[in-house]
């Protein structure tokens, strides 16, 4: 277990790294919480209430000191407070999340349920005709961008069907499962087409790879049915590289929800990120945008274990 | 096709179980854009008035043609000279926990407003209060420094609500929601929903339903698409391009005002060459401004002067250059020198107003014909308010707030000691004469006379070339009567609104 | 067997060549003027015209030409597209290159760096990169090149690692060859084939993410067109005026299938084995 | 009874309807119980032949295009259904393949991959699949076999492997078990191991073999019939000992005599005098180590002697034969002496970095495949710091000649063959006129005639410009022909020196004598090899271990042996 031992070590450091980024970026963007706020008419204020507010604001005191103090509070777990939403970041993040974290994790399960199969039919039916067609809708679902399919979605929807998935409050899986299915399961479609593309293409490579190989063959050599051989020898194989894919995608479905959650209007964290850009809202965006990174290490962690767990030459090591 | 079908009437099931039936009275709302804060002293956001207007109460309100209406204050009276002002407080006038709202809280308030430290921005309009005396529980004095009539008028903005002085005390203003209005907030996630419910003992008079759902939908189609679904009976348009396809759909009605904010396009009259008194009437005379109404509003708005509140507005067709006409302005060109034109930049945020983009690209042609060569800089809202407050443009594509007194819309820009004088970099002393006797003058007739003047002169001078008002959407669902719109884009009107199956 | 004439024997490769090269025209004769309109003129008579006789795909909300505009677009897309792309793999590939080579602490420093870049979301990150500079060209290129240039140093680093325990690395060792004779003659020339592969399919990621950054307003600036500007124009027209969302979102949609097809040709012809089939 | 009658077999590659044939028009018979080995080079058909039997050949692409092939006179495999196929492959057709460390899933253990014969094929279930897979592993004499069921296959030695291989092949109690070079990537004690296995359980068992190889004198010790293929035809057949001692064909002739075999110390070369000559490449006690396990945070686990105190010197002229089997350094030993390989102890003196040059054993990989003739041959020459002027070019065409190779600069390594490109390999090794070139099993992997032709190509070089070779193989059969004198490497030290014809005909050390006596000849017919599952010593030492200095023992003029008892 020393390789993933090694990546945990890896943590704080990157963590380290991009909090580092992201307090410099927010600050180097020009215009600051005020003029966001009162836009403007902030050219009203005379210079006492300018200042008084930039207290309020903590924009007074000089960079090294706002990272040093921030940084204090995020070993003590407390992220700071959100001028724009008036409430502590950690607790935004704690409401904001689960819909975010919910649609990523529909849309990668969409990606998996479609792609893998789509890419194992295709690479045991090569150059047959429903190899071409899963290769073509899949290259068609890596190339429509997914802000033109939510679009479509709602329009389709409203004006032909006169139904909508709800917009502007989240229905937690708790309270309604069939309320919280209907609510994302489109935008997880939208979100999540370009990635089943990219899985079924993927599968679909190492599946032919796979075949290819020697140990296949000695299976085939048994006796065992071709179905037997795909499922038992060859599946367990090709879900390595889709399990790495699938580690750096979940980096992109985070991004990819802001569009998805502002067309969607859904209150997701992906949004809370663009409007605290658009607000100037420091302590959020570093809050949320920690976070963020903090899962996309998670997930990569979980990633590599999967990988151990799969691929015992990883595990052990080399004897 | 199955799988679409049975994913459709998935959503179908979901989405009718969720939007609350109408039944149960409640009226949901949708708009594009969230409270910025909840300090009604302090918020001048568009989206941050139009809430507080339903939590918190001022003195006096403003009615749907800008006629001042009793609020807290039963009635009110100025002294002869206009010197000093006397509010006579409705006894049943409560705080949402019940605390009747007294003499001390408006001093209290008032005095919030004046202390330099809560940054209230609106504080210019209330600085001739020179002291608030409270004889009795129900009537205060305001002493002013001066005769100042448009001060009503500011009295009647949310930015002067009242709030109990215990709450100015405990410092809970802007984070505790204790206002007389007619909604109580439940519960709010910013820029995603918010729940009020009717405040039932409100002084103003029963309401016919319950309690208002708000969800926060930024892209407008996104809102158009739920009045269709039936998830929002009642929405705020800002796009005319979306607000035009209401009629359209079944089932829905479209309600238009006309807006106070004024379209403009502001120069820069200390560059050169914008500094020519003719350069700025030959870009005045350049432009044909319902052509630019037609495309970026689809013709949604009317060609407007300075002046847009109702009780001021004049004719248009009478002011410097209303009439496009391009042959004049090649020769005013000409005879500032610059025959051959000149190449500048316009500015414009991207997004506010939506309608932003277009209008800078319609102005740029409509220039070109004459010679005046613009590259377009669209920017992010803080960056261009940057850019603005600090004057550094030579044109901009502006939507600014309109007041219901032209004094307290204009006494900002065109005064000679007005706080965004380096956002108008105009001034002379007619301008800066009439408006300061608009401001003492008390007789109705005498003001619009002196106004109509003002608007002349600026229009003449051409600081900036004003080009039309908008319209304020509000769209329903059938079953939504009793809505009726104000200039100011308040929505104090949903109190009168009925919901019927 | 030449290599373009093995491309266009692969299927996808064909269709995918034939796409690219056809908006490759489009867009040069949008940057070179020669369109049907003027793409910037507005025809004050024609505002909001469906798709007829003098404007074929209709015109905008100022009159303007779809068409003449696309081309424009396509371009501009393009070009922002390629320039970025380019970027990032320069820089990719030098990083890429020196940490496979150096390993050790230079090797942990790169992958680092690159580890915190990637744990931004895209989007966000070229959110920030545009919020920070302003919205234009230039910075769309900066922001789409520093997302993608994680990505480019991984592709590079991976393959030149088990290059570099190639005999042939050896042999050139033993000859005494100068670092950089073996970084650029050996392992450069022979990571062609998976950078080749990459870059069509970044550029394809890139279109999108270009598309994705003027929908949200912090693109390209008007007047100029590009896709992405042209389709979050059309977002509030979608009832009034379908075809000003439909021919972009098409031509974006050709545009990246083009570059994903040539990708997946490109990545048979490289690859030996596949290589011989295609005779 | 046949247990399976081959008759006009063919079988082609490529889409339906416009095949290529590979295979054109084989026959050939097994009974039970008896051995037929198929011999012939790459490329001549007879794996292809193989896979057929047991249609393996359908998932490559592959198909029987024609002839019939009856297995137990009731089934023609030609004309079977899939279906019918897979009840005979596994129950009646046993199959073992030549790459055993790519033969078993990686991700599965060894256990999971036994048991599921079982438990699909035998329908046991429960424990009975447990004690049935472990009686599978003693029974093919692998040690411990319940803890091995628990390992993942890269945890095994490649001759352990085969064993697995070789128990899942018998685990279904086939009537005719098919082996494809089974041994060609082992050492060869391993694979005298492994054909004792063979032998021993095909008498157990009773059941049919097809034993398929490049190498004629591996099956002189096991079969009773020979087919030997050539270019998809088979050339000749029959009793074994008929078609080694009488071959009517010439291309078994060319098998037989052109193809190097080992005689034993006959087919040494006499050409070579010591005497008088100083020493172009002298190494003193050269030492190579390497720390395990350590890196970030965690100490050293042990260190690994690869080479540890090993001395000889080269006259020019002379080739120094280094044999020995994997893992015992000699690649090392030659890496360490082009610094490929930093030594951790050790002298080594030659006349200047461009007098040694060296060859490797891949062809492919050693030539840079985007690169030409001419940049190939001028690498070198730049590495160097000289300009690539007309002298160079003249250089250049004179040693393609001489390693007759076509003198056009232009062409890609790709469009050479791999006896070609391991010449080019050569001739761009002696650009700047080396004294002694090191090749690292430069033979092994070309074909077996291909081997003989560079082999006598190496041998007019080092007459002709004097060269001294350092010739690093695991094959005794080629250091035979090539080597003046020989050194025999056992974990990482020099077990026995001294002139080929000495060591190879009278070896002393024990090592030396097992390694001699596990070499394959055509002369030794039908032995019964003695099996021994001893395996290759680690060289894992603990930290700061240091090897006891070796004495010697001298045995004749130039033939010495180690005296310390092997650790």
């Amino acid at each position: 277990m020393n390789y993933v031992l090694r990546r945990l070590l890896m943590f704080p450091l990157v963590m380290l790294g991009v909090s580092v980024f992201v307090f410099v970026a927010i600050r180097l963007v020009p215009g600051d919480a005020i003029t966001a706020m009162l836009g403007t008419e902030s050219g009203l204020l005379t210079p006492a209430q300018r200042e008084s507010l930039a207290a309020y604001f903590g924009l007074d005191q000089n960079w090294v000191v706002q990272y040093g103090r921030w940084l204090i509070g995020l070993l003590q777990g407390d992220l700071g407070l959100s001028v724009t939403y008036g409430q502590p970041v950690s607790q935004i993040i704690m409401e904001r999340f689960p819909l975010t974290l919910e649609l990523a994790l529909l849309s990668m399960l969409i990606a998996l349920l479609i792609g893998l199969p789509a890419g194992v039919f295709a690479a045991t039916r090569v150059e047959r005709p429903s190899d071409l067609v899963v290769r073509i809708f899949a290259m068609i679902g890596q190339s429509t961008p997914n802000f033109v399919l939510a679009l479509l979605a709602i329009y389709v929807l409203s004006v032909g069907f006169g139904t909508l998935p709800t917009m502007g409050r989240f229905v937690p899986l708790t309270e309604d499962p069939l309320g919280n299915l209907a609510q994302l399961i489109l935008p997880a479609l939208a979100l999540g087409t370009a990635f089943a593309a990219a899985v079924t293409r993927i599968s679909r490579a190492a599946m032919l790879d796979i075949l290819g190989e020697d140990y296949v063959r000695t299976a085939r050599s048994k006796g065992f049915s071709q179905s037997y051989v795909i499922w038992r020898h060859a599946l367990p194989n090709a879900l390595i590289p889709v399990v790495t894919l699938s580690g750096v995608e979940f980096g992109y479905l985070l991004g990819g929800a802001v569009i998805v959650e502002q067309i969607f209007a859904l209150p997701g964290l992906g949004r809370v990120v663009l409007d605290a850009i658009l607000q100037r809202d420091y302590a959020l965006v570093q809050g949320v945008v920690l976070f963020i990174a903090f899962n996309f290490l998670v997930v990569n962690l979980i990633v590599d274990l999967a990988y151990a767990a799969l691929d015992p030459r990883i595990r052990y090591g080399e004897s | 096709m199955t799988i679409a079908r049975t994913l459709v009437s998935a959503v179908a099931i979901g989405a009718a179980g969720i939007a609350a039936p109408l039944g149960a009275q409640t009226l949901n709302v949708a708009w594009s854009q969230d409270a910025t804060g909840l300090d009604p002293h302090t918020q001048t956001a568009f989206a941050s008035i139009r809430l507080l207007e339903l939590l918190y109460e001022p003195l006096v309100r403003l009615g749907p043609n800008l006629e001042i209406q009793p609020a807290i204050a039963e009635s009110w009276e100025f002294s002869d000279d206009a010197t000093t002002l006397t509010f006579r407080l409705d006894p049943e006038a409560t705080f949402h926990d019940g605390s009747p709202v007294t003499a001390a809280d408006v001093k209290a308030s008032f005095e919030r407003i004046l202390d330099e430290a809560t940054g209230a921005s609106a504080r210019a309009n209330y600085t001739s209060i020179t002291g608030i005396e409270t004889p009795d529980e129900h009537t205060v004095v305001f002493q002013l420094d001066g005769p100042n009539v448009p001060i009503l008028n500011g009295m009647g903005s949310i930015n002067a609500a009242i709030v109990p002085a215990s709450a100015i005390e405990a410092g809970t203003v802007g984070t505790e929601i204790m206002g007389s209005g007619p909604f109580t907030l439940e519960q709010r996630t910013p820029n995603a929903n918010a729940s009020l419910s009717v405040y039932e003992d409100w002084h103003g008079g029963g309401i016919a339903y319950d309690g208002i759902e708000v969800s926060i939908l930024p892209d407008e189609t996104a809102i158009l698409a739920s009045l269709r679904a039936g998830q929002a009976d009642f929405a705020l348009l800002n796009d005319p391009l979306v607000a035009t396809l209401v009629p359209r759909a079944d089932g829905l009605e479209l309600n238009t005002a006309p807006t106070l904010s004024y379209h403009v396009l502001q120069l820069n009259a200390s560059r050169a060459p914008m500094g020519e008194l003719k350069v700025r009437q030959a870009i005045s005379c350049a432009l044909d401004r319902q052509d630019i109404l037609d495309a970026a509003l689809l013709g949604e708005g009317e060609v407007t002067g300075p002046l847009t509140s109702p009780a001021y507005r004049n004719d248009p067709s009478t002011l410097f250059c209303y009439e496009q006409d391009q042959d004049r302005a090649r020769q005013l060109l000409t005879e500032a020198g610059y025959a051959d034109g000149f190449s500048a930049t316009i500015m414009a945020a991207n997004g506010e107003p939506p309608t932003a983009a277009a209008e800078a690209q319609l102005i740029q042609s409509q220039l070109a014909e004459i010679g005046i060569d613009l590259s377009i800089e669209m920017q992010e809202m803080n960056v261009y308010v940057d850019s603005w407050l600090a004057g550094d443009f030579d044109m901009a594509v502006a939507l600014n707030g309109g007041r219901a007194d032209p004094y307290t819309m204009y006494n900002r820009y065109w005064t000679k000691d007005g706080n965004l004088q380096n956002v108008a970099n105009y001034i002379d002393d007619t301008l800066d004469s009439l408006m300061q006797e608009g401001r003492v003058e008390t007789d109705e007739a005498a003001r619009k006379e002196i106004f109509a003047e003002f608007e002349r002169h600026l229009a003449e001078m051409a600081p900036w070339v004003w080009l039309y008002t908008g319209y304020t959407y509000t769209a329903q669902r059938d079953g939504v009567e009793g809505f009726e719109a104000t200039p100011t884009g308040s929505l104090f009107g949903l109190v009168d609104v009925t919901l019927s199956e | 067997m030449s290599f373009l004439g093995a491309l266009l024997r692969h299927g996808s490769g064909r269709i995918g060549a034939c796409v690219i090269a056809v908006f490759a025209v489009a867009a040069i004769l949008g940057l070179t003027g020669l369109t049907p309109h003027d793409p910037l003129a507005q025809d004050r008579l024609a505002r909001l015209q469906a798709p007829g006789a003098t404007y074929w795909m209709g015109t905008d909300l100022f009159g303007r030409d779809i068409l003449s505009r696309l081309m424009v677009g396509i371009g501009q897309s393009f070009a922002v597209a390629l320039l970025s792309v380019g970027l990032a793999t320069v820089v990719g590939t030098v990083l890429g290159l020196t940490a496979a080579w150096f390993e050790k602490l230079w090797d942990g420093a790169v992958m680092r760096a690159m580890d915190v870049l990637l744990s931004f979301p895209a989007i966000l990150l070229a959110l920030l990169i545009v919020a920070i500079h302003g919205p234009g060209i230039d910075t769309s290129i900066v922001a789409i090149a520093i997302v993608y240039t994680p990505i480019f140093t991984r592709v590079v680093r991976g393959p030149a690692l088990s290059l570099k325990t190639r005999s042939f690395v050896d042999a050139a060792r033993t000859f005494g060859s100068s670092r950089r004779y073996i970084l650029t003659r050996h392992l450069l020339t022979n990571l062609v084939a998976p950078l080749t592969v990459q870059i069509t399919l970044a550029l394809a990621w890139a279109l999108l993410t270009e598309a994705a950054l003027s929908f949200l307003g912090l693109g390209t600036q008007p007047p100029s067109p590009s896709l992405g500007l042209m389709l979050s124009d059309s977002r509030n027209l979608m009832e009034t005026a379908p075809w000003m969302l439909i021919f972009p979102a098409v031509v974006i949609m050709l545009a990246v299938l083009g570059f994903n097809l040539l990708g997946d040709a490109l990545r048979d012809v490289f690859d030996p084995r596949t290589r011989r089939a295609l005779g | 009874m046949t247990l399976l009658s081959v008759e006009d077999l063919r079988v082609g590659f490529g889409k339906s309807g416009h095949e290529t044939e590979v295979v054109h028009g084989v026959s050939f018979e097994v009974a039970a119980g008896e051995t037929l080995a198929i011999v012939g080079e790459s490329g001549s058909g007879k794996s292809v032949t193989a896979m057929a039997v047991n249609r393996l050949v359908d998932f490559g692409g592959g198909r029987i295009l024609g002839g019939r092939a009856v297995f137990d006179e009731r089934i023609d495999v030609a004309t079977a259904t899939e279906a019918e196929m897979q009840r005979l492959r596994g129950r009646e057709i046993g199959m073992i393949f030549q790459e055993p460390m790519t033969s078993l899933n990686p991700v599965l253990k060894v256990g999971a991959q036994i048991d599921e014969i079982f438990r699909k094929q035998h329908g046991l279930s429960g424990r009975a699949v447990r004690q049935a897979s472990i009686r599978a592993l003693d029974r093919v004499r692998i040690p411990d076999a319940a803890r091995r069921l628990d390992q993942a296959p890269h945890q095994m030695s490649g001759g352990m492997l085969q064993r697995v291989m070789i128990a899942m092949a018998l685990a279904g109690e086939p009537r005719l078990l098919i082996a494809d070079e089974p041994t060609t990537a082992l050492d060869v004690t391993i694979q005298a191991q492994i054909m004792a296995l063979l032998a021993e359980l095909q008498r157990e068992t009773g059941a049919g073999l097809i034993f398929i190889t490049h190498d004629i004198g591996l099956v002189a010790g096991l079969a009773d019939r020979v087919l030997v293929m050539q270019g998809g035809r088979a050339v000749e057949s029959g009793p074994i000992d008929r078609v080694l001692d009488h071959p009517s064909h010439d291309y078994t002739r060319h098998l037989l005599d052109a193809v190097p075999h080992f005689r034993a110390g006959q087919a040494v070369r006499r050409d070579g005098t010591r005497d008088g000559r100083t020493s172009a490449l002298s190494v003193r006690d050269l030492s190579v180590r390497f720390p395990v396990g350590g890196g970030f945070l965690r100490r050293t686990r042990g260190v690994v002697h690869a080479v540890d105190g090993v001395s000889f010197d080269l006259v020019p002229g002379e080739t120094l034969g280094i044999v020995g089997e994997s893992g015992s350094g000699k690649s090392t030993t030659a890496r360490a002496i082009l610094d490929l390989v930093r030594p951790s102890a050790g002298q080594i003196d030659t006349e200047g970095r461009s007098a040694v040059q060296m060859v490797f054993q891949n062809p492919n990989a050693s030539l840079n495949p985007r690169m030409t003739v001419r940049a190939l041959l001028a690498e070198p020459v730049i590495a160097a710091g000289q300009r690539v002027d007309d002298t160079v070019l003249d250089r250049m065409h004179t040693l393609l000649a001489r390693v007759e190779l076509p003198a056009d600069l232009d062409r890609f390594p790709h469009e050479f063959s791999g006896g070609q490109r391991q010449r080019l390999c050569i001739a761009r090794a002696l650009m700047l006129n080396p004294r002694v070139l090191v090749l690292d099993e430069a033979v092994s992997a070309l074909d077996v005639s291909v081997q003989a032709r560079v082999l006598e190509l190496l041998i007019d070089l080092q007459r002709e410009f004097g060269l001294a070779y350092l010739f690093v193989s695991h094959d005794m059969a080629v250091v035979e022909r090539i080597a003046h004198r020989v050194a025999v490497l056992y974990a990482g030290r020099i077990v026995e020196m001294g002139a080929a014809q000495e060591v190879l005909s009278d070896p002393r050390h024990p090592y030396t004598q097992k390694l001699i006596a596990a070499i394959p000849s055509i002369d030794r017919r039908r032995i019964d090899y003695a099996i021994d599952t001893e395996d290759v010593a680690s060289l894992l030492r603990p930290v700061g271990f240091t090897a006891p200095p070796q004495t010697w023992r001298q045995i004749g003029p130039d033939h010495h042996i180690a005296t310390e008892e092997t650790s």
